[in-house]
């Protein structure tokens, strides 16, 4: 008879357990889908909804620039690229180049904590598709430029431009066709 | 961890009848073991009741070019006595052979795969020595200090196409004594079918 | 297969290639499983295809620079590897991490760990056949995810923790987000087992299904909860302490044979359900004793560990996680070798598949939570 | 049929050929008609799987072709048709482009005598319990048809399983079927429906315990015969790759889809037909359905509401339970089912026998029957509310969500990029 008995058993085990089971899964047509409908049918943009210290595309403003060279230094993956001369004349530092390969760049933030004069930061841009991988170069310097002096220690910090600005007009540019002199394929 | 680990290694050496280099520098304790005394010393490190090493963390591999061999390391550790232990052992670097001690820990047949694999150390006794982590057909030991990363694998360039080729090659001191050709072309079974194909299915 | 069928030894048997892009395989992981119908005389593991050469990169990396790297070790278990590879340059350089970043450590870790058992039982559940299970914690997971990006700035590769400490300081509102998702979370557990975790089919697809016995886990090497649901009663965190672990209270799961063997694939399905649930707890100890002062030790930006070797451990979600590092007194290490859970819990998978079927050997897979990237490394 | 060919024929006062002609004309348009009802079910239910599905898993499912995403299965099956259709080198070509058809064939003819109404049924066969098993058996051979055509050991593997498995659920299934067939004592539908009343307690389902349990066999060897968790075993996604159709694409692909979901809505249907009373309106009489076209209507609508809401159980049983393996499978059928459904069939016997239809203890019975049932209802009702509550959510009747209305809307976006895409277009196609 025990066999029998754990037969019955099996049966009502399986209607109880399995009963519970659909009686969750109905539960949750009673109840609000939790879907965030990107990229459409939200609050406002989904940039606009990370959180602070969201990694995004990288961006520098040059007009802090010190061209230190510090972040490309700490860059684990070199995905960025300084060249800065020497003016003869002026006899000034120029940044004539400063790439940061989108492509490459794996959002890590150990630049953005070396910079120190906080000009290169994390945006919160994430929309970069692009169907060819050589475009995902930006190129920040358009014309070759003296690099900004460090702030002393009682100026106040230099303002920088609103963090993501920059990145969006490059973002936009990137529809535009390659610029020969600056980034892209080499 | 030091004295104790002292404390293990004199006992492994009296039961192995012999004397262990028993280093100290920063960091972990560890003893070396002559390479042919190694499945020895792995036998008596697991079955010894004082000992008891029945879990292998770790058997991985180690080029010392400047030495001229590729070190074996063992890390042990014991559920029962809650110790562990690091053994090293040198194999020639020219002609890496060492005993294989998948008998005694049955999770060594992967690591020493795997040590094969990257280091190209023979091990001999392995029931299932292969490569394991690169394609069958893969030249060279990539971990050994002197590998040089090929421009293409089967005609798949290893730098992505209009970019600056940065391969990483040796990184020697000074000029390594030459280690002969890999040694995968001279496996016992011959006919290895490339990985990926359907042909390598009934490899054993 | 006309090919692979001519040339089985075998003429009874079937030869399936399963993988390396099979619906269970869990990434790009091969099968070659020989059946006779649908019992298997043996599944041998193919694995490589996810190598990426992570140990050879440490050689070329400093030491700093090395740690976005272990967020790729695994992608499910980025904060165990943080600290595993963390832990061990401090041993190496006798650093001591200050104690809000230690509680902060294990607070992540043990958020991590929630996280990575939720795909883990979500994937069990689907490979079983059931999708809803896994979507559901998936989007429990993401409340996770939101938590770790407000913290850390990424979803995934967190890359939070430094040589000396962790790099940033829980933001305003932080901890109240994480104790209202504590508060959400716990009943959550309890209904996805009345969903599914004693679900009657669920657990006769997984009772005495691929029994591994005490011996055989240990000497194969399995960790962690694999090792746990086999009877022995070993955690990292308990037994060999580190961090802030000493002053946690937590219970350790170990495999009963609830529905079965000890041992068997309900055991391994259970007790992750369970450590999820003492995670929660030890997540609110965290809560209850977080230290103020600082969050990063004094670390040269460029250090240079004295000549040495160390091998450090974490218990990760998949056990035993253990960086081997040999530094030679230079920036870079001169040699780093990861154990990882995964790799040795798939070794075993030929010694016993003998006899099981193949809706069987998805089970296995699955429960023993192998993730290929961790593996090939 | 003929009574409607005879009075179209009446009516335009037709003799001879021109009266078999104008049947046969008939028979080919009832039978298109038929295909296209059937046609048109299972694309709504491949919807209905996934908005319910996404309901189930706290999504939102498919909402953006036409309201409320209602022509979202019009938009796959465009999709389907448009896909390029491969035959692999090393397959069967015959047989494996004629597989999908039989699974048509096998399931759409089945819907020839479903009873959506009164009046509403193609062909009332004598023999329809029957003919509706009998050919829905075609499905078995497409199906191990495309499985061992495709060449691929994934497919056969499914194939022979979905071969075991349909064949050995059919026996549990017929005997089920047995119980209420002894009850009515036809095997017509419409005399099977006639047989019992509109309200719950005249239905077969609560006319005494073992009809009761008979049913639940049914449906559970219908579910399996029709290849759906937890008895999808020959599909097995996360096994067999996609079992039996790993191979198909496109429209014969499709095939296998719609024959599948018209197979959801014909067991569905007959469950209706054999043990929820079918079209029977409560309270009115079969004789005074007959003669208002308003009843018949509303007849219509309650067959298939009660058919929905048997598609619905369906779906939601797929999207709740794990699949069992092949032995437990087979264990389940031959262990639980038979034997179970030859209780029901014995003791339905017994009931005719001892217990006098339409005496007091009889209908004792049915009510006694129908308060377990409601009973159970609310007992699960209860678990429902206690889970939602449990979680700490709250009660969301919007079933039809279409997800959140947003103030974003999708225009910034284009706003943003656009015109640089725009440029980019016409310089690669100018």
């Amino acid at each position: 008879m025990g066999s029998f008995s754990e037969y019955l058993a099996n049966i009502g085990r399986s209607i109880v357990t399995l009963g519970d089971g659909l009686a969750v899964t109905f539960s949750y047509l009673l109840r609000k889908p939790f879907t965030i409908q990107y990229p459409d049918r939200t609050e406002k943009p989904v940039v606009a909804m990370l959180p602070e210290r969201s990694r995004g595309i990288l961006e520098i403003d040059i007009n802090v620039c010190t061209g230190c060279s510090i972040c490309a230094k700490q860059c684990p993956i070199d995905c960025i690229h300084i060249e800065v001369v020497k003016d003869e004349e002026t006899k000034q530092r120029v940044l004539k180049r400063f790439d940061i390969d989108v492509a490459k760049c794996m959002f890590c933030g150990l630049c953005v904590e070396a910079c120190p004069v906080s000009g290169l930061r994390h945006t919160h841009e994430f929309e970069g598709s692009m169907s060819d991988v050589h475009r995902l170069m930006l190129s920040f310097v358009d014309k070759p430029q003296p690099v900004a002096k460090p702030a002393k220690k009682d100026e106040p910090a230099p303002e920088t431009k609103p963090v993501g600005s920059i990145v969006r007009k490059l973002l936009a540019d990137w529809w535009k066709p390659a610029n020969p002199t600056s980034g892209g394929p080499r | 961890m030091t004295t104790a680990s002292k404390e293990i290694c004199k006992k492994l050496a009296d039961k192995l009848g012999v004397v262990l280099d028993f280093r100290e520098e920063a960091g972990d304790p560890w003893a070396l073991i002559p390479a042919e005394r190694w499945k020895q010393a792995c036998l008596t490190a697991r079955d010894e009741p004082e000992l008891s090493f029945n879990f292998l963390r770790s058997l991985c591999g180690v080029d010392r070019p400047d030495d001229g061999v590729i070190e074996v390391v063992a890390h042990l550790f014991s559920y029962q006595h809650r110790h562990a232990l690091v053994i090293h052992t040198n194999t020639d670097r020219s002609a890496s052979r060492l005993e294989s001690v998948s008998s005694v820990w049955p999770a060594a047949i992967w690591h020493e795969r795997e040590t094969f694999d990257l280091f190209g150390v023979d091990f001999t006794g392995n029931p299932d020595l292969r490569r394991i982590l690169l394609p069958e057909d893969w030249v060279g030991h990539p971990l050994l200090k002197d590998y040089e990363e090929p421009d293409s694998y089967r005609g798949i360039p290893t730098t992505r196409p209009g970019y600056e080729k940065k391969k990483f090659g040796p990184q020697l001191k000074k000029p390594a004594p030459k280690k002969p050709a890999p040694k995968v072309e001279k496996k016992p079974e011959g006919g290895e079918a490339p990985k990926g194909t359907a042909g390598s299915a009934e490899q054993k | 297969m006309t090919e692979v069928l001519q040339s089985t030894p075998d003429r009874e048997e079937l030869i399936l290639n399963m993988g390396p892009h099979h619906p269970s395989t869990h990434g790009v992981l091969r099968f070659i499983v020989h059946t006779d119908g649908e019992i298997m005389r043996k599944a041998v593991p193919d694995v490589g295809y996810l190598h990426r050469g992570l140990e050879k990169i440490a050689e070329l990396q400093t030491y700093p620079g090395y740690m976005p790297f272990t967020d790729r070790i695994n992608y499910l278990e980025v904060m165990f590897t943080n600290m595993a590879y963390a832990t061990a340059v401090e041993k190496l350089l006798g650093t001591e991490v200050p104690p809000r970043a230690e509680v902060l450590r294990v607070l992540v870790c043990e958020l991590n760990r929630i996280a990575s058992h939720q795909i883990t039982l979500g994937c069990i559940t689907m490979d079983l056949g059931a999708f809803t299970p896994f979507v559901h914690l998936l989007r429990e997971r993401e409340r996770i995810n939101d938590l770790m990006e407000a913290l850390c700035g990424n979803r995934l590769t967190f890359n939070y923790m430094r040589i000396g400490g962790v790099s940033q300081d829980v933001p305003d509102e932080w901890l109240k987000q994480l104790e209202a998702f504590l508060d959400h979370f716990e009943p959550v557990i309890d209904e996805f087992d009345s969903l599914i975790s004693y679900n009657e089919i669920l657990i006769k697809r997984m009772g005495e299904v691929a029994v591994i016995c005490a011996e055989d886990a240990v000497g194969f090497g399995l960790v962690g909860p694999n090792l746990r649901a086999s009877g022995v009663d070993w955690d990292v965190r308990r037994d060999l302490p580190y961090g802030a672990y000493p002053q946690m209270d937590f219970q350790v799961p170990v495999g009963m044979g609830e529905k079965g063997t000890v041992g068997d694939c309900f055991d391994r399905f259970i007790i992750r359900v369970e450590e999820m649930r003492q995670s929660c707890k030890i997540l609110r100890q965290c809560l209850a004793n977080l230290p103020e002062g600082d969050i990063k030790a004094k670390v040269p930006k460029m250090p240079r560990p004295p000549k040495g070797e160390v091998y450090s451990c974490v218990e990760g979600a998949r056990g035993e996680l253990g960086v081997y590092l040999i530094s030679d007194g230079t920036p870079k290490p001169y040699r780093l070798k990861w154990r990882t859970g995964s790799f040795a819990g798939l070794s075993i998978i030929e010694h016993i598949s003998r006899g099981l079927m193949i809706a069987d050997l998805v089970a296995v897979i699955a429960t023993l939570d192998v993730i290929a990237p961790e593996m090939d490394r | 049929m003929e009574t409607l060919s005879n009075y179209i024929a009446d009516y335009l006062e037709l003799s001879g050929l021109a009266r078999e002609i104008l049947y046969a004309v008939l028979i080919v348009a009832v039978a298109a008609g038929v295909f296209m009802v059937a046609l048109t079910i299972s694309g709504l239910l491949t919807l209905a799987e996934r908005r319910v599905a996404g309901r189930i898993q706290s999504r939102v499912g498919p909402n953006r072709v036409g309201p409320l995403g209602l022509l979202q299965w019009l938009a796959d099956g465009l999709k389907l048709i448009m896909k390029e259709d491969l035959v692999p080198a090393a397959a069967d070509g015959p047989l494996f482009r004629l597989a999908p058809y039989l699974v048509i064939v096998g399931v759409f003819a089945a819907f020839v005598s479903v009873p959506f109404g009164q009046l509403l049924i193609a062909a009332d066969l004598n023999v329809g319990v029957i003919y509706l098993l009998a050919i829905t058996s075609l499905v078995t051979v497409g199906v191990l048809m495309s499985g061992w055509a495709s060449n691929n050991k994934w497919s056969l593997l499914g194939g022979i399983r979905a071969a075991a498995q349909i064949v050995s659920y059919e026996v549990p299934a017929v005997l089920a079927v047995l119980s209420v067939v002894l009850l009515s004592g036809t095997l017509s539908m419409q005399g099977i429906i006639a047989a019992q009343g509109g309200w719950p307690w005249h239905w077969y389902l609560f006319h005494n315990p073992f009809t009761f349990l008979a049913f639940f066999l049914y449906f559970t060897a219908a579910v399996a015969e029709g290849n759906r968790t937890p008895f999808d075993l020959p599909e097995a996604e996360s096994e067999l790759v996609s079992g039996y159709n790993t191979e198909y694409s496109g429209m014969r692909f499709a095939g296998f889809f719609l024959g599948e979901f018209a197979n959801i809505y014909l067991m569905s249907a007959i469950a209706t037909t054999l043990f929820f009373g079918g079209w029977q309106i409560p309270g009115v009489t079969p004789e005074q359905q007959a003669t208002s076209w308003g009843l018949q209507l509303v007849g219509l609508l309650i067959f298939v509401a009660k058919a929905s809401i048997g598609c619905f159980v369906v779906i939601w049983l797929r999207w709740t339970f794990p699949r069992l393996r092949v032995d437990q499978l087979m264990s389940v059928c031959y262990r639980y089912l038979v034997p179970l459904s030859l209780l029901c069939l014995a003791a339905n016997a017994v009931y005719m026998l001892l217990i006098p239809a339409g005496s007091m203890i009889d209908r004792i019975i049915h009510y006694g029957t129908a308060a377990f049932g409601g009973l159970v209802g609310l007992i699960f009702l209860w678990r429902v509310f206690h889970h939602i509550r449990s979680v700490g959510d709250r009660l969301d009747l919007n079933v039809l969500a279409r997800g959140q209305k947003g103030r974003f809307d999708p225009r910034i976006q284009a706003r943003r990029y656009g015109k640089f895409r725009k440029k980019r277009y016409s310089k690669e196609t100018g």
